[in-house]
């Protein structure tokens, strides 16, 4: 047993030890199962924990601070430490709220989360659940997220979590559209909706160095550019994290929890970060792929992980310098710009599928992009950039 | 030229009608501001399917067969298909050339005419769907197509005559105009449908199967209907009625004095390239069934006698009418019955010869008209213009040469050559000497009241000082009406009898010079030559010193009398037809009003009701109680309706409540009784 | 009880249901939920024949079912543009309320 | 067997919730989780793709979109809704309950005339595509024809009427 099959060991532990046991078949699956679910629930959690402390330390590096440095050698006890602070807080539930909604909304945003963290190939070999309608599923669960974020919002019974919920499942169906669209170009071009297949299907090198991802590609770049600002937007992380801007209204529809479900709604955002990176990972920058010739050796969700660690490096070095958009600029440039770019990438990918890959692809293709999004961006500039703001009374 | 273009003719020739179609359904969409592009598209349509069609015609002046392109099946019932396909032969093709052509000058002239009118766009709209549909009609191969476009050419006319429908007596002219023609539309279509169960085919041409071809036509004459008819000659007297109304002949000719109600440039192409001379065609397209069984058949006798009756009517009423346009208006319902007459005494070339020549001076005068209207602001009495030959004298130049290509002026002018053809041929008719008396009165009559219209507007001294400005038009409307007057002109020299190219060429000859030609015709032509002179002379004797008064009666009518009047009425026709047929239907539709409420009120429980109706039936002519008895029925009606109408109560699920309870009724009873 | 039995009584319960809330709720958008519930019980009758009927190469059941969802998807985005619509005028949804139609 | 055992009667209790629920926002979450337990059985009965689809658009648009219009319009008071409920509904079983009557007699008939293949089936997304843009390819065009139409549409009526949409510099 390689490197490569590390991530499964805890499951074939379990498998093998209740085999010798003598546990009935359906029994040794289901445990399998569970084990599997759980080292991906494990890893996240444990992920989450440390990537809520990288984005405290980042954010202070780039503000000119030290961050947490209390607890622990240079702070990296601090998740801990907030975690036991959660934990033992007491949990206010509003006498407006609606008290079953109000419980059941922190669970049902982490729930999708986990579901969708699910069928993401992290490496050759650790594919937790290898599903033929992967990408659907992925899109499936996630629409369920905004379900919850509007019970959230809704349970609370007050004013903020309301404005912050509304704003939020604005954002994430005008995101949503050309986050799937951009998705359907890969779906076109692979010819298959299943995540692994997806992997495969760029593995291999141009010219014996440039891997073959769909970054690569004229509408793979385009489309990719937009699917990580789509993700973000997702995310709900800065520039556009408006729903929980807090210094409009307090903290969205998070405003009224406190203890664990406040910390359950942190959990499942930062689980969808990792879910929407991994996506974008296995779409458009070769999943687990190497990223260069000869260095297979390395097992292949080490690669998957570097991806994600930088692809999440960048999150958080934009939220330390973008300030926040407001809202009617962010629905503009959703429609106006990320949908338009988005519905061109179909066209470029299709004769990108059909006229071969070669020298006529590029030819047609890169104009195809470019020249709409030259278009778009002068338009923008010259008619939709948000202008000074003057208020009136404000002197 | 002619060979290389020959192969893409069937292709091509598609374009002639489907250019202005295709141009009119844009101008429907664009909205009304963007008039300009409007026109522009339109003329430029028109101009492109002119083109074609003066390309066809050059391929079809080589004497050759009937070119029939009958490619494409419309749709299939059965086993039977339908198709539709375009004809070209001389007929269409000198048809064609000759629509497209004048209608492309009314088009430029209309321009000018039109440019303050704020629905500019809609008007060229409307124009090239007129043009479009008449190219249709003209170059089509099967009688259902050309019936299909003819319907589409009423259809314009109708959009086109109510032009200004803020105007009522424009939009009853409309009505009119579009009623009447459905009188001569029906006979038509029974002609068709009798026809096509005849010989099962409605295409003209079709390689021997067609139906103006040997075995339908053979077909046709030997199956006999009631009276020993012939179904030909019955189908042709079908298809005469038709065509009756489409020209305005008598007595269904009452439309076309009233559809100068439109736009001016809307009358010249109606009374000339358009919608009057689909009649004619239709006739002389569908002459081989008039004619068939040969001799004296009694569709060409009734056509011939339709036209002199015609011809001679319309010019006695076009002498007493006052209005510029009413005149010219009668002069074109005389000019169509010339026409039939031609074309039921001697055939389809000299009754197209005359359509073709008329349109150029019919358009001539029909937009020297419009420029003198335009010029006195929009007066159109003739009684209060005169002395118009200066201040206008452009124009005058124009109108004369119509008018006198009209009143058949010798030798220089279409219209003497075209006449006088038709002359010949009445008078060397085998059924008698009837239509050719009439015809030659009526052409005496038509120098007449050309002349008066003349000396009336044109000379003298201007009658209301003061009151017009007369101004000069414009060039963009100066310069079509230039063009058509040396189409006038021009035009005689292929129809002299001298080399009557025209008469063999649509004949399917060739024609040769032949000086001698016309000593045959000798008598006939001074003949021609004196009635000129003798309706010219007579009216310039009596209107030479017209009145200085606008309001003074015309010299004619002291004299006349109360004939006068009665021709000033039009002989009666509308009156007639206000009392013969609108006044019974009036009757009819009052008694089954009546018969309505009777039945209704008591209905209603009311018994107020009922006795305002018996007191309706003896007093049926006391205004106000009819009033009363109305209101209170009204009122009483309100009553019970709106206690009725409670039960509406406008929410939606209260309905679908109820939908919902009668469908479960239903399904119960369904299975209740389906169980027993 | 068969399981295709069992799913058209399922699904004629819910078209009930759906019915009886397009007739009785007085909230314009809560008739279009009832209206959205009866969609989905003729979607259970197409799949549960697909899957229990004679097998069909054209797979007429789920394609039904996935016109129909793109059909509904627009009939709710049309039919709450309405409502919003009506709303904006009337500020109401109370179908009761909205009875200017009333004889 | 044993899933659409355990699934029909949650579904009948969430569309029963959804009808019978006189708060609208608990009418529409009601729906949802109707709709999502829909879509479990389209997974169960093997119709992997029209369950997920059906998750996706019922779930993720229209109910989220319901939700969204009940929150722009703010329905009153549903004291008013359980006081007239009776009357209302009434009427409403009187009709609804005759309909039941009939679905459920043909019902019943359709099961004494008996067909049923129990053999597992599932349908492939490749089978399904093919089917999709081959057989029923004009159907597609419609239905992107309609749903084009429908989004113009939407949006026309959305707008506020006779106001232009705003500009930054209006706020």
């Amino acid at each position: 047993m390689s490197l490569e099959h590390l991530p499964r060991l805890p499951q074939r532990l379990v498998e093998m030890l209740l085999q010798n046991f003598g546990a009935p078949e359906w029994l040794v699956l289901i445990a399998g199962f569970l084990v599997a679910a759980s080292t991906v629930v494990g890893v996240f959690a444990g992920g989450f924990a440390l990537l809520s402390l990288v984005e405290r330390k980042t954010l202070a590096r780039a503000q000119n601070r030290i961050g947490p440095n209390r607890a622990g050698w240079f702070g990296i006890l601090q998740p801990v430490a907030d975690g036991i602070k959660m934990l033992t807080k007491e949990d206010i539930v509003p006498a407006k709220a609606e008290k079953i909604l109000h419980l059941l909304a922190p669970i049902m945003i982490v729930v999708p989360a986990i579901l969708a963290l699910g069928v993401i190939p992290y490496g050759r070999e650790w594919i937790p659940v290898p599903l033929e309608l992967g990408l659907l599923f992925f899109f499936a669960v996630g629409a369920m997220t905004e379900v919850s974020i509007f019970m959230a919002g809704w349970a609370s019974g007050s004013k903020f979590p309301m404005l912050g919920a509304m704003r939020a499942i604005s954002q994430m169906v005008s995101y949503e559209l050309p986050l799937m669209i951009c998705a359907l170009g890969v779906v076109m071009v692979s010819g298959t909706l299943s995540l692994p297949d997806i992997v495969d299907r760029q593995g291999g090198f141009h010219l014996g160095f440039i891997p073959a991802w769909n970054l690569f590609t004229p509408w793979g770049l385009v489309a990719g550019l937009l699917f990580y600002v789509c993700s973000i937007a997702e995310a709900n992380r800065c520039p556009f994290d408006l729903p929980e801007g807090e210094s409009e209204i307090v903290a969205g529809h998070m405003t009224e929890y406190s203890g664990f479900k406040y910390a359950l709604f942190f959990m499942g955002e930062y689980l969808g970060l990792f879910a929407i990176s991994g996506l974008g990972i296995t779409l458009f920058l070769g999943g687990w792929q190497a990223p260069l010739p000869g260095l297979d050796f390395v097992p292949t969700w080490i690669w998957f992980f570097a991806k994600l660690c930088t692809v999440i490096f960048s999150f958080l070095w934009i939220r330390a310098t973008f300030p926040r958009v407001r809202i009617d600029q962010l629905m503009r440039f959703a429609w106006l710009c990320m949908i338009p770019m988005a519905l061109l990438t179909l066209p470029a990918a299709a004769i990108w599928h059909f006229a071969g890959r070669g020298l006529l692809s590029w030819v047609v293709t890169v104009p195809l992009l470019l020249i709409p999004w030259v278009i778009i961006t002068v338009i923008y500039n010259k008619r939709l950039a948000p202008t000074l703001r003057t208020y009136r009374f404000a002197e | 030229m002619v060979e290389t273009l020959t192969p893409h003719l069937p292709n091509l020739l598609w374009w002639v009608p489907l250019l202005p179609l295709i141009a009119g359904g844009i101008i429907a969409l664009l909205p009304d501001k963007h008039g300009r592009i409007a026109s522009k598209l339109a003329i430029g349509a028109l101009f492109v399917s002119c083109l074609i069609a003066l390309a066809a015609l050059a391929c079809s002046l080589t004497p050759k067969e009937v070119e029939a392109f009958a490619p494409v099946t419309w749709f299939t019932f059965g086993d039977v298909a339908l198709k539709v396909g375009l004809l070209l032969d001389p007929l269409s093709a000198s048809m064609a050339a000759m629509v497209t052509f004048v209608a492309l000058w009314i088009f430029i002239y209309s321009t000018g005419y039109m440019a303050d009118e704020k629905r500019f766009g809609r008007f060229f709209g409307f124009l090239s769907m007129f043009c479009g549909a008449m190219l249709m009609v003209v170059l089509s191969n099967s009688l259902l197509l050309l019936f299909m476009a003819w319907e589409l050419v009423g259809l314009a006319s109708y959009l086109l005559i109510g032009f200004y429908f803020e105007k009522p007596s424009a939009a009853a002219a409309a009505q009119k105009a579009f009623i009447t023609t459905r009188v001569g539309d029906m006979a038509f279509f029974l002609g068709m449908i009798w026809l096509y169960s005849q010989t099962g085919t409605l295409l003209f041409y079709d390689g021997g199967n067609g139906l103006l071809e040997s075995g339908a036509l053979a077909s046709l004459a030997g199956a006999t209907t009631v009276g020993g008819l012939s179904v030909s000659a019955a189908a042709g007297l079908l298809l005469l009625v038709g065509a009756m109304g489409k020209s305005g002949q008598v007595p269904l000719h009452t439309w076309l004095p009233d559809a100068m109600e439109g736009p001016t440039p809307v009358s010249a192409l109606i009374h000339a390239a358009t919608m009057v001379a689909a009649g004619v065609f239709m006739v002389a397209r569908t002459h081989p069934i008039f004619a068939n069984g040969g001799g004296l058949t009694v569709p060409l006798t009734a056509c011939a006698w339709v036209g002199g009756i015609t011809a001679l009517y319309a010019a006695l009423v076009a002498m007493a009418q006052t209005d510029f346009k009413r005149i010219l208006a009668y002069s074109t319902v005389s000019q169509l019955g010339f026409m039939m007459v031609a074309l039921g005494t001697g055939g389809v070339a000299a009754g197209m010869l005359h359509l073709i020549c008329h349109a150029f001076f019919k358009a001539l005068l029909f937009l020297s008209a419009g420029s003198v209207i335009h010029g006195c602001h929009g007066e159109q009495d003739i009684r209060k213009m005169g002395g118009l030959s200066k201040p206008m004298r452009r124009t005058f130049i124009a109108y004369a040469i119509g008018m006198m290509a009209l009143s058949g002026f010798p030798f220089l002018f279409s219209g003497f050559w075209s006449k006088e053809g038709i002359l010949h041929s009445a008078q060397t008719w085998a059924g008698g000497y009837g239509p050719f008396l009439l015809a030659a009165s009526a052409a005496l009559l038509t120098a007449f009241y050309m002349t008066r219209q003349a000396l009336l507007v044109f000379f003298g001294e201007p009658r209301k000082p003061g009151v017009h400005h007369p101004h000069e038009s414009p060039s963009v409307m100066l310069i079509p009406l230039y063009v058509l007057a040396a189409g006038a002109v021009l035009l005689s020299l292929i129809a002299t009898p001298i080399w009557p190219w025209f008469e063999k060429w649509i004949e399917g000859e060739s024609a040769v010079f032949d000086g001698g030609a016309l000593s045959h015709g000798l008598g006939l032509i001074a003949l021609s030559l004196g009635i000129v002179t003798v309706g010219v002379g007579a009216s310039w004797m009596i209107y030479r010193k017209p009145s200085e008064n606008s309001n003074a009666p015309d010299p004619l009518a002291g004299k006349l009398g109360p004939l006068w009047n009665f021709l000033e009425r039009a002989m009666g026709f509308d009156a007639l037809y206000e009392k013969a047929i609108i006044g019974p239907l009036a009757f009819f539709a009052g008694g089954v009003d009546m018969l309505e409420r009777m039945l209704f009120v008591p209905l209603m429980g009311m018994a107020e009701g009922l006795i305002k109706g018996f007191g309706r039936l003896t007093g049926a002519t006391d205004e106000s109680g009819i009033n009363r008895g109305f209101n209170s029925l009204c009122s009483g009606l309100k009553q019970r309706a709106s206690s009725a109408s409670r039960s509406q109560s406008g929410r939606p699920q209260a309905y679908l409540r109820s939908i919902g309870l009668g469908m479960s009724v239903l399904l119960i009873l369904y299975f209740w009784l389906s169980a027993r | 009880m068969t399981p295709l039995a069992m799913l058209l009584t399922l699904s004629s319960l819910m078209f009930t249901l759906g019915l009886l809330a397009v007739l009785t709720r007085r909230n314009a958008i809560l008739v279009l939920v009832g209206i959205e519930l009866m969609l989905n019980a003729a979607n259970i009758n197409f799949i549960g024949f697909w899957r229990y009927g004679p097998t069909d190469p054209a797979l007429t059941g789920p394609m039904f079912v996935l016109f129909s969802i793109a059909i509904a998807a627009a009939e709710a985005a049309v039919g709450l543009a309405i409502i919003l619509m009506v709303f904006r005028h009337t500020r109401s949804t109370d179908l009761n309320k909205l009875d200017s139609l009333h004889g | 067997m044993i899933p659409l055992l355990i699934l029909t009667p949650l579904i009948l209790l969430a569309a029963l919730g959804a009808v019978w629920k006189a708060r609208p926002v608990h009418a529409a979450l009601l729906l949802a989780l109707t709709l999502a337990l829909n879509a479990i059985l389209y997974l169960v009965l093997g119709a992997d793709f029209i369950g997920l689809i059906q998750f996706m658009v019922y779930v993720g648009a229209v109910a989220v979109l319901i939700v969204f219009s009940l929150l722009i319009t703010r329905p009153g008071d549903e004291a008013e809704e359980i006081a007239r409920r009776p009357r209302s509904l009434v009427t409403g079983l009187a009709c609804s309950l005759p309909v039941l009557a009939v679905l459920l007699f043909m019902v019943s008939r359709f099961e004494t005339a008996g067909s049923a293949a129990t053999d597992a089936r599932s349908v492939s997304i490749e089978q399904l595509g093919t089917t999709l843009f081959t057989t029923h390819a004009p159907a597609v065009m419609a239905v992107g024809v309609l749903l084009t139409a429908v989004m113009i549409g939407a949006a026309l009526f959305a707008r506020e009427p006779g106001k232009k949409t705003p500009t930054p510099s209006d706020s």
